[in-house]
């Protein structure tokens, strides 16, 4: 009781700074003249001069229900353990994230091609080892502090601190080489060599506000430790950007009145809450409390017959482009030794096995589309002329035959030569119901041709160090993939050391050539012919059995207007920010 | 009275102790340790990334050591007094002044002193409504059905009570969510948390405003708290009101029962003046057992309900393989409930002239 | 004087009449004879494999071809016991007898026994078993672990609302048959909490009888013990141990037991240190009888009594534990259990009242019928409630 | 005698237990004077506290009936009042005290709150410092050392006689006319029970009460009542004035009943007259030499339990029991009988000191080291319920040690010497397939003596083993006793502290208290001649009756 007093007080107390802060600076500016009358910017006539990431944003603000205000409340399976970013791990804390920071540029929803957000425009030299972007003026932090290249700068140099806890995001950077301010509003990358995925590692970083942040460079345990640093320049920010902990339970975003886009986000307010249980999370929709729930396909199949729920949503299934694929991959390797999976027919019988289809029909109910390679079938890196391999039991147990395998002693399992019965344990992650099912049916399948396999589920630690120790026989997962995929890290030679993604120890010196090239050429038309003919290869050897992508399955509250499939899947929350509630349905006021 | 207090604390102790190294053996032995706890999230790090972390929480935790030297670590840290240990590892002088550090959680890469510092106070929250809840309702039944011995109510209550018991926790939390948090049929409570968003801003006590009626924070916690406590409670109804029950028969049967009538007292100032206070001492002394059954019953509870308390955390911190975690709440928990139990005693003593320590 | 009433019984056939009257005792023993019962059968009464068939002449009976080790053993152990009823003999000697016998049975089944390793349960469903000249089936002709792939089940279809097949309880989340599952996962239910209880039992009364008996350090040490493990919330234990110690049933069982002793260490050490001051005790001392025979027969068989209460309020918690278990995602993986059937009914977000109602039901009866029990049993005992009301 | 203040006519008292009705009182009739004291004997069960819990009406509803009779009290019929009616006469007209002072007060209340509340409760107007004082008067009136203290403390705090003076004070606090008292120094020291007596003669005198008393001890009686009635199975056999009944009683059962006394046992002519020449040959060699023996419980107290003090159960005793020959060892309850007894067989490690049987010694030696020797000395309890193993069939009690010690060659045998056991304690031989429950308190008591005579020992101590019974059964163990000893030439220690039965048994009589032993010697020349100040007043005390 006290300290929720004390608290709305020092969030009162920060308030008050700011707005004295700005009248200051109001004043300075009026001293010297220089404050221009330019229109605080709103939907209304910034017609001409919108910037290319806003159209849609506009667009919908001149709907004619458009309306400002109201919430929208969403729910979260796990509890966040920290939003500071980089020291984040999970999604859920980038999914609040991306709502407070911005970064240079953003993809465009329909051409996915990349455009400018805080970068007004960027040059790529023709080595393609330096980007220089030009930055806008009028970008303000939420806090009334301008946005420079000075923070871009920083957001760089903190991540590369190597007290700060950010390995992951060091990892993905360490391509470049530095990253210098040119002037107020120039920032210039510069790479080590060339990648093809340079703008987006460069316009991509998530800006990090210097005043803010700068301090923790001397205090690093301090920010590792911390649960809720976040400030940023994005539509909406934490009411009191440093005292966020997990025990509050929800997560809540309130709009940045100082917001420089050129149109103001609709909801007044995001709110995210903890919801562990899942039926008790459906209940909390049913009962108009959070605004979207996503559905498993059996549970999606019931919802759709009950008329309740119906009534209250919109539902969408769609298949965003980053989806993941699933897949079980063969470990080839085990204590030095080869097992039986480092025989490509082998590899190739199972995949026979593997009924995709069926999968994809009985545990799937179809929401999901069979995957030939890691690469999505709508990307430019997939070659249409491959097709999934069939069921095929005949051409599955001629293989093993081929290799060695048959019944030996009659008791219905297949033995190889040294008397050794086919049996594997399918390792996969115990808590998700749809892997468990498919798990048994692969069961049931294998055993018709005298395979055994036993399902054996783990906790994720327990898993993940298993991976580490590449201790497994095979094992089930999934890797998500973007709009462009690099095979380098889960299909390299060289990441099958110990701890390494490639963790099968899956080696194809001509598939290696293949990534390298194609990671170093940045030409577009030159890669990817590149990718398609390691794809070919990957198809080929079948180091993994490529399952499936599966759909995302989604009901949404009917208040939440204008959703719209796009290229990146649905544009609900997607920013800037094209969702709004028209004024009748308006829920909470505030 | 104070040395009995100390010696109580001393026998802790080595319970203490006992928990701490029962939970780490088992640890120790288990697959998945630390090393894997630290790759969460670490999934898509380059392997050198994965190495060097490896190295810093080897070093840092000395996980590289032989199991027993790595629990004395942990012990060393953990206990009020001890060596002082620096940023590198080896060992300072022996202080007695060094605080006590819990260790910062793998998973949560937060000090667990703070972890357990939110979690806790929401469990004992839990807790302490539904024990004297609880008490209430089993009392209430158990005098009933002795006043009645054998009567319809007795048997009656005596196999209700049974039944409510045989009722699996989970069942019934998420049938009262699906009836009473659910829009089709009766949306009485809420169905998450233990407190809802508004309450945040809202004055403490419930009052009226121009906009009508304001339950405040208090009411707001009450209502979130309704099924939570009913889940946690309705097991140990049975065994409570059945001991009620027949401590109350036995006294009022007992000679002084007897004496009081002869003294001319009309039976039901015989129960409630004479009776009635002896009969709770057994309670009393049960009271502190509940408490561990409390503290891993609201596991399942807060599952349900969505409850961070330390039942949620138990569960979180064991499949994360979350070493120091884990160590503490055991020890922790195992902590309070000798605390309970202590209490307990002493509440004893207040109620029960006869019993005094020395 | 008063003159007591002379009746021909021993004390412990007294109280188990005493414990018998009473109703809900006896529903609750009917219950569990009927978990026996589905228990020892299962295979033959939920089986998609014919029990008898005849193939142009020949005659075969696959269920006893794809008899499972542990089937036949449990068959075994159930007829041994039967046997060993029967038997005029101490009960000492019967116990014995028994633990030998199923000791036995173990053994040759294992040495013996070699079934098929792949069950593919459609194949049953395929003309070689379907055009016969004649066949039995099972009463529910639907293996527990049978997901019914060739007849399209979609899994989680209400009683009698599937096409083509019919199911008394519907289908789980994978296909198969609930009552078929419920059927065979009596057999983990019980063993989970007889062995469990048994393995707590066991060490529960080893050490609090050495502690009562001598009293002093051992004591002292010995309640150290006890606290360590009932401070700790026993499912944060329980917890802990599965997590760490793999999920295979037996695994379970001998967690929950090493779990939950405690409770009956206190309880015997208090007995006996009550039974140490009986002068029939001291007599004993007293006429010089070596110490086993004075703790295990002049104390604990008078201690044992509001043992066998706890022992059977234990064992219903042992069953909770499971399914509590099951709700935490630690429990058996392909087994069909309660606890694991009712975790899916809760679970999933869309309820499904079969499948909450039956393995939740079965669940609650078992725990009901073992509370019952016990109850039944500790009113028989009690003293209090025993003795003749009113004066004196 | 005038108009009597309580009549009763013809009284039934029917009880409900387990379906079957028992006929606890049928049919009884006796009248009270005013201030004058009548008393019930009669032996356990015979129905005499139910008779005084009709009188006060406090026998549960639901199983208590009286289908016929009435009970005038002051002329108005108490089985015809009402619930309130009734109440109103409880305590502030009739009280009533009870045998156990142990339980009979409430432990959580202090003896003051318990005393004012009957105060308060039959004088509504009484203020709070008023009843105070009130009580505090009763606690005087009662001899309660400085009563004013007392007043806040809580019954735990007092002695057993201390408590008992607190029951009477809280009965007559509210100046009743008539006090029932059921057995109330039963559970007392003979010393105390001589106070106790003492003083509800005194109180009567003061306050001219009338006393409906109820004991099974004769000695009581003559010391008590002006009339007596005796009662057999709920029937009162025989009323009338104490004087006509103790002299010359009419009923035979009176006449069974007066003989049973110890002190009217005609004791067997052998017996005695071999003794006393065997004494002095005896003395030389001694079965059981105890020295300066020191039994020491300790008080734990402080941080790490250590021993501030010591409960000295059994201080320096020094003794010599002769071959075959009873030594009674009598004195105060809590004075250490019991203990030093137990520590003769090593059931309790004695502290220090030496105890030999046969010249071999004892203390020090382990349990294995012990179980030889064990045969030689064996012990019989005082309560007969918890002496025998209810899960053990008598056979099985008996054989068990045999076997042990290798007595017999087979079972058939053994279960052959065990039934001879049990004749030898006058039993039938087919009891050997009974269990304990199955008995009687006195058949109990025998079967106990088998036990301790199965291995057929030189020793016996026997604790009490009489203390439990009525008279007549015991009359007819310490009979047993005897003629046992005759047979087997045994030597016994035999605890007691009922001095009637030390007359009657013993050769010698060693009096004991607070732990030390202060007087030894034949057990005639103690009685007659105590040297101790403190055997003088047990002796004192002990209530004979007058003939
Ligand atoms: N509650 C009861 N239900 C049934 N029978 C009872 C009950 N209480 C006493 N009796 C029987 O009534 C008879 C008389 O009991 P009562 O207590 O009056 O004997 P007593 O003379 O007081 O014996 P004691 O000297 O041991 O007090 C006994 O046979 C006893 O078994
Ligand atoms: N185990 C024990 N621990 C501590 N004190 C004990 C113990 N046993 C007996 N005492 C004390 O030793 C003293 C003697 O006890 P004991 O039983 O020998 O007396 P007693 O003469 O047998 O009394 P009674 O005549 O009532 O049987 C008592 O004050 C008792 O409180
Ligand atoms: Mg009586
Ligand atoms: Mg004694």
């Amino acid at each position: 009781q006290i300290d929720r007093q004390w608290l709305k007080l020092t969030e009162m107390e920060t308030a008050m700074s700011e707005q004295s802060k700005d009248m200051r600076e109001l004043r300075v500016a009026v001293a010297s003249g220089a404050v221009s009358n330019k229109p605080t910017t709103n939907s209304t006539e910034a017609n001409g001069d919108v910037a290319q990431a806003f159209k849609r944003a506009l667009a919908a603000s001149r709907l004619p229900d458009y309306a400002q205000g109201d919430w929208s409340v969403d729910s979260f399976s796990t509890n966040i353990k920290t939003i500071t970013p980089l020291v984040s791990s999970d999604l859920y804390a980038s999914n609040v994230q991306s709502n407070v920071l911005e970064s240079l540029i953003t993809r465009n929803p329909d051409t996915l091609e990349w455009e400018g957000l805080i970068a007004k425009s960027w040059k790529i030299s023709d080595d393609g080892l330096v980007i220089s972007f030009q930055m806008r003026d009028d970008v303000s932090f939420s806090d009334g502090q301008p946005l420079t290249a000075e923070d871009v700068v920083f957001s760089f140099d903190f991540i590369m601190t190597e007290a700060i806890q950010a390995p992951r995001e060091r990892a993905y950077l360490e391509k470049i080489k530095a990253v210098k301010a040119n002037g107020k509003y120039e920032v210039v990358f510069t790479f080590k060599e060339p990648y093809f995925e340079a703008l987006s590692l460069a316009g991509g970083m998530s800006i990090l506000p210097k005043h803010f942040y700068a301090s923790y460079v001397k205090e690093p345990q301090k920010f590792n430790q911390s649960k809720g640093l976040l400030l940023g320049s994005g539509p909406y920010k934490l009411t009191d950007p440093k005292n966020w902990t997990p025990d509050k339970g929800n997560i809540e975003l309130v709009r940045n009145e100082r917001y420089w886009g050129d149109v103001p986000p609709s909801f007044n307010r995001i709110l995210w809450k903890v919801i562990q249980n899942d039926s008790a999370r459906l209940t909390t929709y049913r009962n108009g409390d959070i605004d979207s729930y996503s559905a498993r396909p059996v549970e999606y199949q019931e919802l759709k017959k009950d008329e309740q729920l119906i009534a209250k949503s919109q539902n969408f299934e769609y298949m965003p482009p980053t989806v993941g694929y699933s897949y079980i991959g063969w470990n080839q390797e085990r204590a030095g030794k080869p097992t039986r999976f480092a025989d490509k027919r082998v590899r190739q019988a199972m995949t026979y096995l593997t009924d995709v289809s069926r999968i994809i029909k009985d545990v799937q109910l179809n929401y999901a589309e069979p995957a030939v390679s890691p690469f999505s079938n709508t990307s430019k890196q997939h070659n249409g002329s491959l097709q999934p391999y069939p069921f095929n039991l005949a051409k599955a147990k001629a293989l093993l035959t081929e290799v060695g395998y048959e019944d030996r002693n009659g008791d219905g399992v297949l033995e190889d030569k040294s008397g050794k019965p086919f049996e594997f344990k399918l390792t996969y992650f115990q808590a998700n119901e749809d892997t468990k099912r498919m798990v048994l049916l692969l069961k049931d399948l294998y055993a018709r041709a005298g395979v055994r396999m036993i399902p054996f589920p783990q906790e994720w630690p327990v898993m993940l160090e298993n991976l580490g120790k590449k201790d497994f026989d095979a094992i089930t997962l999934a890797w998500t993939s973007g709009i462009e995929t690099d095979l380098y890290q889960i299909f390299h030679s060289s990441q099958a050391i110990s701890n390494g993604d490639n963790y099968i120890s899956y080696k194809n010196p001509e598939l290696d050539k293949l990534i390298e090239q194609a990671r170093r050429t940045v030409d577009e038309s030159k890669r990817m012919p590149l990718w398609q003919s390691a794809e070919r290869i990957l198809y080929e050897d079948q180091p993994y059995t490529f399952m499936m992508r599966r759909k995302s399955l989604l009901f949404v509250d009917k208040r939440i207007h204008n959703l719209q499939m796009t290229k990146l899947g649905l544009n609900l929350g997607s920013l800037p920010l094209e969702n709004y509630v028209p004024v009748a349905q308006q829920k909470y006021t505030q | 009275m104070l040395t009995y207090l100390l010696r109580r604390l001393l026998l802790m102790i080595p319970t203490l102790l006992g928990i701490t190294i029962l939970v780490f053996t088992v640890m120790a032995m288990s697959p998945g340790g630390i090393s894997a706890q630290t790759l969460i999230g670490g999934t898509d790090m380059k392997p050198q990334e994965k190495q060097a972390l490896l190295n810093y929480y080897n070093k840092r935790y000395g996980l590289d050591k032989p199991a027993p030297v790595q629990y004395l670590r942990w012990l060393n840290n953990v206990s009020p007094i001890g060596f002082t240990i620096d940023e590198q590892g080896n060992r300072g002088e022996f202080s007695f002044s060094k605080g006590m550090d819990l260790g910062t959680s793998f998973q949560y890469g937060r000090p667990v002193s703070d972890i357990l510092a939110e979690r806790i106070p929401i469990t004992l929250l839990l807790n302490l409504v539904t024990i004297p809840f609880t008490y209430l309702i089993a009392i209430f039944v158990g005098m009933k059905s002795a006043a009645n011995r054998g009567g319809s109510f007795d048997v009656g209550m005596g196999m209700s009570m049974l039944a409510l018991w045989s009722i699996p926790t989970m069942l019934a939390g998420v049938l009262l969510l699906g009836f009473f948090g659910n829009v089709q049929h009766f949306q009485w409570f809420p169905t998450a948390g233990i407190s809802s968003r508004e309450a945040q801003d809202m004055p403490f006590l419930p009052h009226w405003e121009q906009t009508g009626f304001v339950r405040g924070f208090l009411l707001d916690r009450v209502w979130h708290l309704i099924l939570p406590v009913i889940c946690l409670s309705y097991g140990s109804f049975a065994a409570l009101a059945k001991l009620t029950r027949t401590s109350i028969l036995e006294n009022l049967n007992s000679d002084y029962a007897r004496t009081a009538r002869a003294k001319g007292l009309a039976e039901h100032d015989v129960l409630w003046r004479h009776v009635f206070r002896n009969s709770l001492l057994p309670l009393i002394t049960i009271s502190a057992g509940l408490l561990p059954s409390l503290l891993a019953g609201s596991l399942i509870v807060e599952n349900i309900f969505s409850i961070n308390g330390m039942g949620q955390l138990a569960v979180e911190a064991v499949k994360g393989r979350d070493r120091e975690l884990v160590l503490s709440i055991t020890w922790v928990s195992g902590f309070l409930t000798l605390i309970g139990y202590l209490i307990a005693d002493f509440c004893y003593t207040l109620a029960d002239p006869r019993v005094s320590y020395d | 004087m008063t003159e007591t009433t002379v009746s021909r019984e021993s004390f412990s056939a007294h109280i188990w009449r005493k414990t018998l009257d009473g109703v809900g005792v006896k529903v609750g023993l009917a219950w569990i004879a009927l978990l026996v019962f589905a228990a020892v059968f299962a295979p033959f009464l939920a089986n998609s494999m014919p029990l008898l068939i005849s193939k142009d002449g020949i005659i075969s009976a696959p269920v006893l071809r794809y008899l499972s080790v542990e089937d036949a053993w449990v068959l075994a152990t159930f007829f041994i016991a039967l046997a060993v009823y029967r038997l005029r003999l101490g009960s000492g000697k019967r116990i014995l007898l028994f633990l030998l016998g199923s000791a036995v049975a173990a053994l040759l089944v294992n040495m013996f026994l070699k079934p098929p390793v792949l069950v593919i349960y459609d194949d049953f469903r395929t003309i070689t078993y379907t055009d016969v000249d004649w066949r039995i089936m099972p009463p529910i002709p639907y293996a527990p672990t049978d997901y019914l792939r060739d007849l399209g089940s979609k899994g989680l279809e209400a009683p009698f609302k599937t096409e083509g097949h019919t199911h008394l309880m519907g289908t789980e989340e994978n296909g198969a048959d609930v009552l078929s599952r419920m059927i065979h996962a009596c057999r983990i239910s019980l063993s989970i909490g007889l062995i469990a209880s048994g393995i707590a039992l066991f060490i529960g009364v080893i050490v609090g009888g050495l502690m009562g008996y001598f009293s002093g350090i051992v004591d002292m040490l010995g309640m150290r013990l006890v606290e360590i493990f009932e401070d700790i919330p026993t499912l944060f234990l329980l917890l802990t141990f599965v997590a760490f110690f793999g999920r295979s049933l037996y695994m379970m069982m001998v967690i929950i037991g090493i779990t939950g002793w405690s409770g009956y260490a206190r309880y015997v050490r208090q007995e006996f240190l009550k039974l140490r001051k009986q002068d029939y005790v001291q007599a004993a001392v007293a006429s010089g009888l070596p110490l086993s025979s004075i703790l295990f027969r002049h104390m604990l068989p008078n201690g044992v009594a509001p043992l066998l209460v706890a022992v059977s309020f234990g064992v219903a918690g042992a069953i909770l534990s499971e399914a509590t278990l099951s709700f935490l995602g630690l429990g058996v993986v392909d087994a069909p259990s309660w606890g694991q059937m009712l975790d899916q009914a809760v679970k999933s977000s869309t309820f499904n009242w079969w499948m909450a109602a039956f393995p939740g039901g079965a669940i609650f009866m078992t725990v009901f019928s073992y509370n019952l029990i016990g109850e039944a049993f500790r009113d028989a005992i009690d003293p209090q409630l025993s003795r003749k009301a009113g004066v004196n | 005698m005038s108009q009597p203040l309580l009549e009763v006519r013809n009284l039934h008292t029917y009880l409900q237990s387990g379906g079957r009705e028992v006929r606890a009182v049928d049919g009884i009739s006796f009248s009270i004077p005013k201030s004058e004291t009548f008393c019930l004997v009669g032996e356990s069960g015979s129905g005499k506290s139910i008779s005084a819990l009709s009188v006060i009406r406090l026998l549960p509803q639901d199983i208590a009936t009286h289908p016929s009779g009435e009970i005038l009290f002051n002329g108005q019929d108490l089985l015809k009042l009402d619930d309130p009616a009734i109440r109103s006469v409880r305590g502030s007209q009739i009280a009533m005290i009870f045998q156990e002072p142990m339980t009979s007060l409430n432990p959580v209340l202090s003896i003051g709150e318990q005393i004012t509340e009957a105060l308060q409760l039959h004088h509504p107007g009484m203020s709070d410092s008023e009843a105070e004082q009130r009580t505090i008067l009763a606690l005087e009136q009662v001899q309660m050392p400085h009563a004013a203290r007392r007043f806040r403390d809580y019954p735990h705090q007092l002695s057993g006689g201390q408590r008992q003076r607190v029951m009477i004070a809280m009965a007559l606090a509210c100046e009743p006319q008539l006090l029932i008292a059921d057995e109330p120094t039963t559970a007392l020291d003979v010393t105390v029970q001589a106070e106790i007596l003492r003083l509800m003669r005194k109180l009567q005198d003061d306050t001219g009460m009338s006393i409906f008393f109820i004991t099974h001890d004769f000695g009581v009686v003559s010391q008590m009542a002006q009339w007596v009635g005796v009662m057999q199975q709920g029937k009162l056999v025989e009323v009338g004035a104490c004087i006509d009944v103790l002299r010359k009683p009419q009923h035979s059962y009176t006449r069974q009943l007066l003989a049973a006394l110890p002190e009217n046992l005609s004791k067997p002519v052998l017996a005695t007259t071999q003794n006393l020449d065997e004494l002095s040959t005896a003395e030389q060699t001694p079965l059981v030499k105890i020295r300066d023996l020191k039994v020491w419980f300790p008080i734990k107290k402080g941080l790490f339990r250590h021993t501030v003090d010591y409960v000295r159960a059994v201080d320096e005793v020094s003794l010599d029991i002769p071959q075959g020959q009873i030594v009674a060892l009598v004195g105060e309850s809590g004075c250490g009988k019991t203990t030093l007894g137990r520590a003769l067989l090593q059931l309790e490690k004695p502290t220090s000191g030496s105890v030999q049987i046969d010249g071999q010694e004892l203390t020090g030696l382990s349990a294995h080291e012990l179980r030889p020797l064990r045969r030689k000395m064996q012990i019989a309890f005082q309560d007969p319920q918890s002496s025998l193993n209810p899960r053990l069939l008598i056979e099985t009690t008996l054989t068990e040690p045999m076997k042990v010690h290798g007595i017999g060659g087979n079972d058939e045998e053994r279960i052959e010497l065990a039934a001879l056991l049990l004749e030898s304690v006058q039993l039938k031989r087919d009891f050997l397939w009974r269990y304990p429950h199955e008995f009687s308190g006195g058949q109990r008591q025998r079967i106990g003596l088998a036990r301790a005579l199965a291995l057929n020992p030189e020793f016996i101590v026997c604790d009490e083993i009489t203390s439990a019974l009525d008279v007549s059964v015991q009359a007819e163990i310490l009979q047993l006793l005897l003629s046992i000893r005759q047979q087997r030439n045994l030597t016994l220690l035999f605890i007691t502290h009922n001095i009637g039965v030390v007359e009657y048994l013993s050769d010698q009589t060693v009096v004991m208290y607070k732990g030390k032993i202060v007087e030894r010697g034949k057990t005639a020349q103690v009685c007659k001649t105590p040297q101790h100040p403190y055997t003088q007043k047990l002796l004192a005390a002990v209530p004979r009756l007058i003939m």
